[in-house]
């Protein structure tokens, strides 16, 4: 525990705090720094347009979270429940797409779905002659191109508090007079959350600061809250106002998983002061 | 009483895991309202029988008949069969009350019920103080209490219960038995308990049936199957005995060195055959009247207070082993006696049991 | 190695460096960076250690002089700077080639599938409001500045405008032309060209090029309101340790002969006299913007930095991006 | 233990062929593109071999490979290393203030940028030079905060009786964590090792950031990113099927060393 | 003997979970090579003062000394003692052997020594064929077996049992019962152990500590504690006991209903003060001689058989609820009773213990 966190304190904490508390100064006229403490940049930050940013980012990353941890979940169930020699392979072939590249990866969807893509040509080849749907460049194609590059990142996070669940419980629950849909929801559901919230978090997380995706998917027709911070230091070259937005986005990111974590260790049944030894 | 009507039919079901056969071909019909214990050893298959039962775990072979329905096949949760088991299986993320709850909210009854039965069940078990407490934070005979009370308070038709009072202590556990016995009585559950306590079968059970290695070998009222056990094995299992080998003769047993052993003698031993006579320690008497058909000096050898009675171990001529004699602590205060005392020992012919060795 | 140049992929001779060793003995190698903004980032945070040429378009290396990130041009070392036409010399960015060094430049205009579109277009009108039959099959550069220059250009402002009531009226135009677009596109928008899902797209002249290549079909017109003229630069880091051999390695990218290996096969103009003077007449023919008079080319407004007015830029493009 | 109605294991096999099928449709396309006589990503124009001959010729694109699998390999094994024993440490004694709780959850949301500029900015201001090593200690900051997120999950339901049993047998912290901890939770650790790579090789702007002026840590995706200006070569493409290729093969192999060795 | 060593030192120990006391200033001192069990009720502490003796818990108040060192602050794996969970805490990714070869391991013994010693234990505990199984393939008492294995296979100084045997036959628990009298005659191995069998405690323990909500009531050797047990709480507790509720006078105590009930009343218990009359079912004579100091009619309601003896509930004027007799079955043959009977019941004044009420 010791190392992890003196690695994150050489390396995040205190270059990021070196980063972030130029948020207390100014731009300079050229892109420099001007060293003159204000909170001004903080005042910018409340700018309706980047709640809006915020919003509708926030809301195509948890679209995709949504559908991500859905189907991430019931293939993280379908592999722990498969023979247990063969979940590493599932897990293994789960992840290997995700070895190629994401721009090429992204590529091949926009083979695919361009409107003169493959799916049209599909179309076309079984005798449609209608104009050709229109798949891309909208936001059911960044969502898709999220949920598609994350889903195995919920599988993974899935996956781990499946793989040694107590069959007992579930059968316990059955036997007590549950459907197993019953059990699912009230018994597996609650103790795997932990999974889903992380894997939600991997997801939500990942989409938000996403630049690719809704760049190329989405025909760059709307940015996710991500790049307005990388805007402001590579385009603007704004640092000040860059490292404020960055410490609104953190806080606001912060205090969401936090409730997060404390809702996942309450379904999980986790209690401070509790001991080991419950069984299972 | 009419004919005991049959609740569940049990026909020939074996059960295997890979090449461990962990139940073999038994056969057993539990009678409604019956208090019925399953009893043996370690390992002899208990568990996995009752797991068939409540529909956990597909028979590799044979049937299971709920009221003449064959069941075999029928989920656990259509069935009116409840297990407690053994390892508890509490659910780690519910409080004690939300654990005994669930199996009534699963019947959708109405909230004020739950609660009510809820309550009654906890304060019976004595949790109710532990209620909001999750299973983690419960000692470990307060969690076999949970599970206990998560089983009971569904009321089910057929009620298994894997152990279900190992973790208790003794009063406790006797409080446990009268609720259960309460149960039985008022509520007309039929129980099948699994349990290593033989005071507890032998109180408690209508009948009791012993396992060994898969295979059923008894099955009969308490009384019988501690009176006449069926062979040297259940003799052995059930309560304490002394076993005296030898070969039998017309009219009982004749040991190795020559003592002859007053007892009936089973049809199918034909003299000469080996055989091994049992005989219970609190059937034998210190001192006994000359007319007792079994005598036979010895020297106390130990005595171990043992609550109640006292243990002597007696060195005769029997056997190497040091015979087993059980006496109240009372009549020893009358009679004194101590280790290195000369005794004589007797029993009744009716006492002896003989089996094939 | 004793040089280190940073440039965009695929955007000089592969066995360039090869050749530079061959030629001065001196060896280096090419590192790639995918945009402006990315290489200025990390010669902001690092002072530029490491690198010693980078390629970056005119206004970032406008400003990474004003940062004091770069080493005056030392003309003596780069006795090639000759071949440069007299207007190369003379750009508003570096006047007198102070601290950087064209090596393309060109125009920012429409290119589009000649076949496809009922009338060839004229006018920045032409993609912001586009006829029926174009709508939702153009697409417009992603960049900030090239965003908002094709409004700022339609407008008849500057494409430097910082006026802030201006910016506004830009802003309205381009939001509401937004709806009609396909996509924001500044690096694929040619092979949608090609493959006829987008049919008139903002282009830079030698990007679209590279579809007229695939495509004679597409053409690549100036709209009547005109052009930025953009010029991608070379810059010697004043952090770097082998400023002899980046002078060279410059001087070495004017040589007539490698700068027309630039304009040839990545189909960019280059500010080169003599280069451009060698280029073959059908490949002026297949690629009629190669063939742009310099007089003509300069006539057009260069993008500059605008200072604090970038952070305007920025957030309008945010606005836009924002924008239903 | 108990067996599975086939109503349901069929239903579970569905799902699982449902979600490899949307996992690898565009998989086959860019496998398929490889193969594509044509540059563009537009039309097949027949079968052709030349980009994986070109591949072989372009070292850039190699060596970019190969420092990416190094980048990850090496990153993969700190973060795991450390993220696993991160989650032991703060699921063990949950009695953490929220300082330390959101000190772990930082790496994960912090914009890649600003990472990506504090970590070069810090570098430079200590005079560290970069180079791959750079690029890797950047990877463990954000990797050790994903591996840690999933061995977490997994360590909600952990028995730890079983780590007081051992301790209570003798065994060191360390030698209970090797023997008995990570056996136990393995399939999580193995989990987070896998989104750790992954997140690796595919990571672009730290990676830039971190990287030393010069070839030599050059990844896949900063060369990737920058060739996208001249849109994507089949020639990606080729290198993406021989990496996935290559794994599956080394994924056989492995799987038949680990049955013959170990039996069973 | 010897003045018996203290080896472990329990000095005013306190435990709290939040609001819970789970264990409130104890002390105690365990002897060298002494066999100790801890009893009490189902949550009454025993589990979390051994989780402190091992190590897993800090003590919130007070100190553990071992050979007058020290330890509450050494971690488990520095401390010299074992311990054996109640919920087993099997390593279930190791086979049977795996978990039992695991604390010599770590103690670096030469692999041939480990070997040996295994596969004794495992012979001993009848796991031998069981050798290669996981944990999740054994049954519970299989289960509790392993884990048993692997606490004694240490052979530590101080071995602390959870209830080892809790899931065990009787036959298994008498043989396993004696491995552990073994131990400590031959290893020189110190234990405590929890256990909720009373018999076991008894038989077993050369002392027992009487525990109840996290208070330490009793400590003392077991004959002491079920003969002259200190408190009504603990006379109930262990054994079974006849309670008579009165107040005292100066030689025994008056009932309510105003029976005399001669005994000898402890100095602390003026007269005039509410008290109970304790008296042991086994210490009742049926038809008494006419010197015996408490005589008192009744009738027989019920007897339960209760395998090796008779429990009569005979109905009495001395209290509601029926008296508890105990008679052997032999006994009884000799001189029948049946419910419905007329009996004379006597004690002698020796017999009765009085407790302030
Ligand atoms: N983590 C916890 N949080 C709160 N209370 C706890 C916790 N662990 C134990 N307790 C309580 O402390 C008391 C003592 O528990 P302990 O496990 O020591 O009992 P025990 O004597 O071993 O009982 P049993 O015989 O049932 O195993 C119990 O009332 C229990 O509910
Ligand atoms: N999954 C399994 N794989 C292999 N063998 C098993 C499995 N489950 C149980 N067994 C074996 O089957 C036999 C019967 O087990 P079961 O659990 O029914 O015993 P039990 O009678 O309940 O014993 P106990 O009293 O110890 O709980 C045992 O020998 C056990 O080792
Ligand atoms: N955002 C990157 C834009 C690249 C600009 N290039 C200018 C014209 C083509 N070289
Ligand atoms: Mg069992
Ligand atoms: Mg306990």
């Amino acid at each position: 525990m010791a190392p992890a966190l003196a690695w994150l304190t050489a390396l995040m904490v205190v270059p990021c705090a070196l980063v972030l508390t130029l948020a207390f100064f100014r731009r300079g006229i050229y892109g420099g720094i001007e060293y003159t403490v204000t909170l001004e940049n903080f005042g910018l930050v409340f700018d309706p347009l980047y709640a809006r940013i915020f919003l509708k980012s926030a809301y195509i990353a948890g679209t995709a979270t949504g559908i991500a941890v859905i189907i991430g979940y019931a293939a993280a169930y379908a592999i722990a429940a498969a023979p247990r020699r063969l979940q590493p392979v599932f897990l293994f072939f789960a992840v290997l797409p995700f070895w190629s590249n994401y721009l090429i990866r992204t590529y091949a969807w926009i083979v695919l779905l361009n409107r003169e893509g493959l799916i049209t040509q599909l179309l076309r080849w079984v005798g449609y002659t209608g104009e050709p749907p229109s798949m891309l460049y909208t936001e059911g194609a960044v969502i898709a191109g999220l949920v598609y590059n994350y889903l195995p990142f919920v599988i993974l996070a899935c996956y781990a508090p499946l793989s040694r669940l107590n069959p007992e419980l579930g059968e316990a629950s059955r036997d007590l007079g549950a459907s197993s849909v019953t059990t699912f929801r009230r018994i597996i559901l609650p103790l795997t959350v932990p999974g889903i919230a992380a894997g939600a978090v991997f997801v939500f997380v990942l989409s938000i600061g996403n630049f690719v995706t809704p760049a190329l998917l989405g025909g760059g027709r709307f940015q996710m809250i991500g790049n307005l911070v990388y805007d402001q230091f590579l385009t603007v070259n704004d640092w000040p106002f860059g490292a404020a937005l960055a410490i609104a986005l953190i806080a606001v990111m912060l205090l969401v998983l936090m409730a997060q974590s404390q809702f996942a260790d309450r379904a999980a049944g986790r209690t401070i002061e509790a001991r080991g030894g419950a069984d299972g | 009483m009419n004919e005991p009507r049959t609740l569940l039919s049990i026909d020939r079901v074996s059960k295997s895991f890979g090449r461990v056969k962990a139940v073999e071909d038994i056969s057993l019909d539990i009678r409604e309202n019956e208090f019925f214990a399953l009893l043996g050893p370690s390992g002899c298959g208990k568990t996995t029988l009752l797991r068939m039962l409540a529909g956990f775990e597909p028979p590799s072979d044979g049937r299971i008949l709920l009221d003449g329905r064959d069941i075999t096949r029928t989920p656990p949760n259509k069935r009116p069969v409840n297990l407690m088991f053994q390892s508890y299986a509490l659910f780690p993320h519910m409080s004690v009350r939300a654990n005994v709850s669930y199996g009534l909210e699963m019947e959708r009854l109405p909230a004020k019920e739950i609660r009510s039965r809820v309550d009654a069940i906890l304060t019976t078990t004595e949790l109710v103080s532990f209620a909001d407490r999750k299973p983690e934070q419960l000692s470990g005979g307060q969690r076999q209490r949970v599970a206990l009370a998560r089983a009971l308070v569904k009321r089910p038709r057929l009620l298994l219960l894997d152990e279900p009072l190992g973790a208790l202590d003794k009063k406790l556990r006797g409080a446990m038995q009268l609720e259960l016995k309460r149960l039985q009585n008022e509520v007309g559950i039929t129980f099948v308990i699994v349990t290593h306590d033989q005071e507890e079968s032998l109180v408690m059970a209508d009948r009791i049936a012993v396992l060994k290695d898969g295979r059923l070998l008894q099955c009969d009222a308490p009384r019988a199957v501690y009176e006449h056990p069926c062979d040297r094995f259940v003799a052995d299992f059930i309560g304490v005995t002394n076993f005296l080998q030898g070969k039998a003769t017309a009219d009982g047993v004749l040991t190795s060195n020559g003592v002859k052993i007053a007892g009936k003698v089973p049809n199918m031993l034909s003299p000469g055959v080996a055989t091994v006579a049992a005989v219970r320690p609190e059937r034998i008497r210190l001192f006994p009247s000359p007319e007792t058909a079994n005598r036979v000096a010895g020297t106390v050898e130990a005595l171990a207070y043992q609550g109640l009675d006292l243990q002597l171990h007696v060195r005769t001529p029997l056997s190497d082993k040091p015979f087993l004699v059980r006496v109240t602590a009372d009549a020893v205060d009358r009679q004194p006696v101590s280790a290195g005392d000369q005794v004589e020992l007797g029993w009744d012919a009716a006492d002896v049991r003989i089996y094939a060795d | 190695a004793d040089l280190v140049v940073s440039n965009w992929d695929g955007y000089m001779a592969p066995d360039a460096m090869e050749a530079f060793k061959t030629a001065t003995g001196v060896s280096g190698e090419v590192v790639v960076h995918a945009t402006n903004e990315e290489i200025m980032g990390k010669l902001v945070a690092s002072g530029g250690k490491g690198y010693d040429v980078i390629f970056v378009s005119s206004p970032f290396a406008e400003v990474l002089n004003k940062l004091g990130l770069t080493e005056p041009m030392d003309h003596a070392k780069i006795p090639n700077l000759a071949n440069l036409y007299p207007e190369a010399t003379k750009l508003p960015h570096d006047v007198g080639n102070s601290f950087s060094v064209p090596y393309t430049w060109g125009t920012t205009g429409l290119c589009y599938r000649s076949d496809l579109v009922k009338e060839a277009p004229t006018s920045w009108n032409d993609l912001l409001v586009p006829s029926d039959d174009l709508m939702g099959k153009t697409t417009m550069l992603a960049t900030d500045r090239w965003l908002l220059a094709a409004g700022q250009l339609d407008k008849g402002f500057s494409v430097n405008e910082t006026d802030p009531a201006k910016l506004a009226e830009v802003k309205d135009l381009l939001i509401s032309a937004k709806k009609n677009l396909l996509a924001y596109d500044d690096t694929t928008f040619y092979s949608k060209l090609v493959s006829g899902e987008a049919l008139m797209v903002q282009a830079w002249d030698g990007w679209c090029n590279y579809g007229i290549a695939e495509k004679p079909e597409i053409k690549y017109v100036i709209p009547k309101e005109g052009s930025d003229l953009w010029v991608d630069t070379m810059v010697v880091m004043k952090a770097s340790q082998n400023k002899d051999a980046a002078f060279k390695f410059i001087n070495f990218m004017l040589d007539a002969k490698n700068h027309a290996w630039a304009a040839q096969n990545i189909d960019y103009k280059v500010p080169n006299k003599p280069a451009m003077e060698s280029l073959p007449a059908d490949f002026l023919a297949k690629f009629p913007n190669m063939a742009m008079p310099v007089a003509d080319l300069v006539k057009f407004e260069q993008l500059r930095d605008v200072g604090n007015a970038q952070r305007d830029y920025a957030k309008i493009v945010s606005e836009i991006k924002a924008a239903q | 233990m108990a067996e599975r109605s086939p109503g349901t294991r069929r239903a579970l096999w569905l799902v699982l062929t449902l979600v490899f099928a949307f996992l690898y449709i565009p998989i086959a396309v860019l496998v398929a593109l490889s193969f594509n006589n044509a540059g563009l990503p537009t039309a097949w124009s027949g079968f052709s071999l030349k980009w994986y001959a070109s591949l072989a010729g372009n070292s850039a694109i190699l060596s970019a490979g190969l420092n990416t699998l190094i980048v990850g390999l090496i990153s993969t094994t700190i973060a795991t290393l450390l993220g696993t024993l991160l989650a032991i440490g703060v699921e063990m004694r949950r009695q953490f203030g929220k300082g330390l709780e959101a000190l772990i959850f930082a790496p994960m949301i912090i914009p890649d940028i600003v990472l990506a500029i504090a970590l070069l900015s810090f570098f430079s201001m200590l005079n560290v030079t970069m180079g791959l090593q750079t690029i890797i200690v950047a990877h463990v900051v954000f990797n050790l905060a994903f591996v840690c997120s999933v061995v977490r999950a997994r360590l909600k339901n952990f028995d730890w009786s079983i780590v007081e049993a051992s301790a209570d047998l003798g065994a060191s912290a360390i030698t209970t964590f090797r023997r008995v901890t990570l056996p136990v939770i393995l399939p999580a650790v193995v989990a987070g090792a896998l989104l750790a790579f992954t997140l690796s090789v595919d990571e672009f702007i730290i990676a830039f950031f971190t990287a030393g002026a010069g070839k030599a840590s050059t990844t896949l995706p900063i060369q990737i990113y920058s060739m996208i200006r001249f849109g994507i070569t089949p020639e990606i493409n080729a290198l993406a099927t021989i990496v996935m290729a290559v794994s599956v093969v080394a994924l056989t192999l492995s799987q038949r060393l680990n049955r013959e060795v170990i039996g069973q």
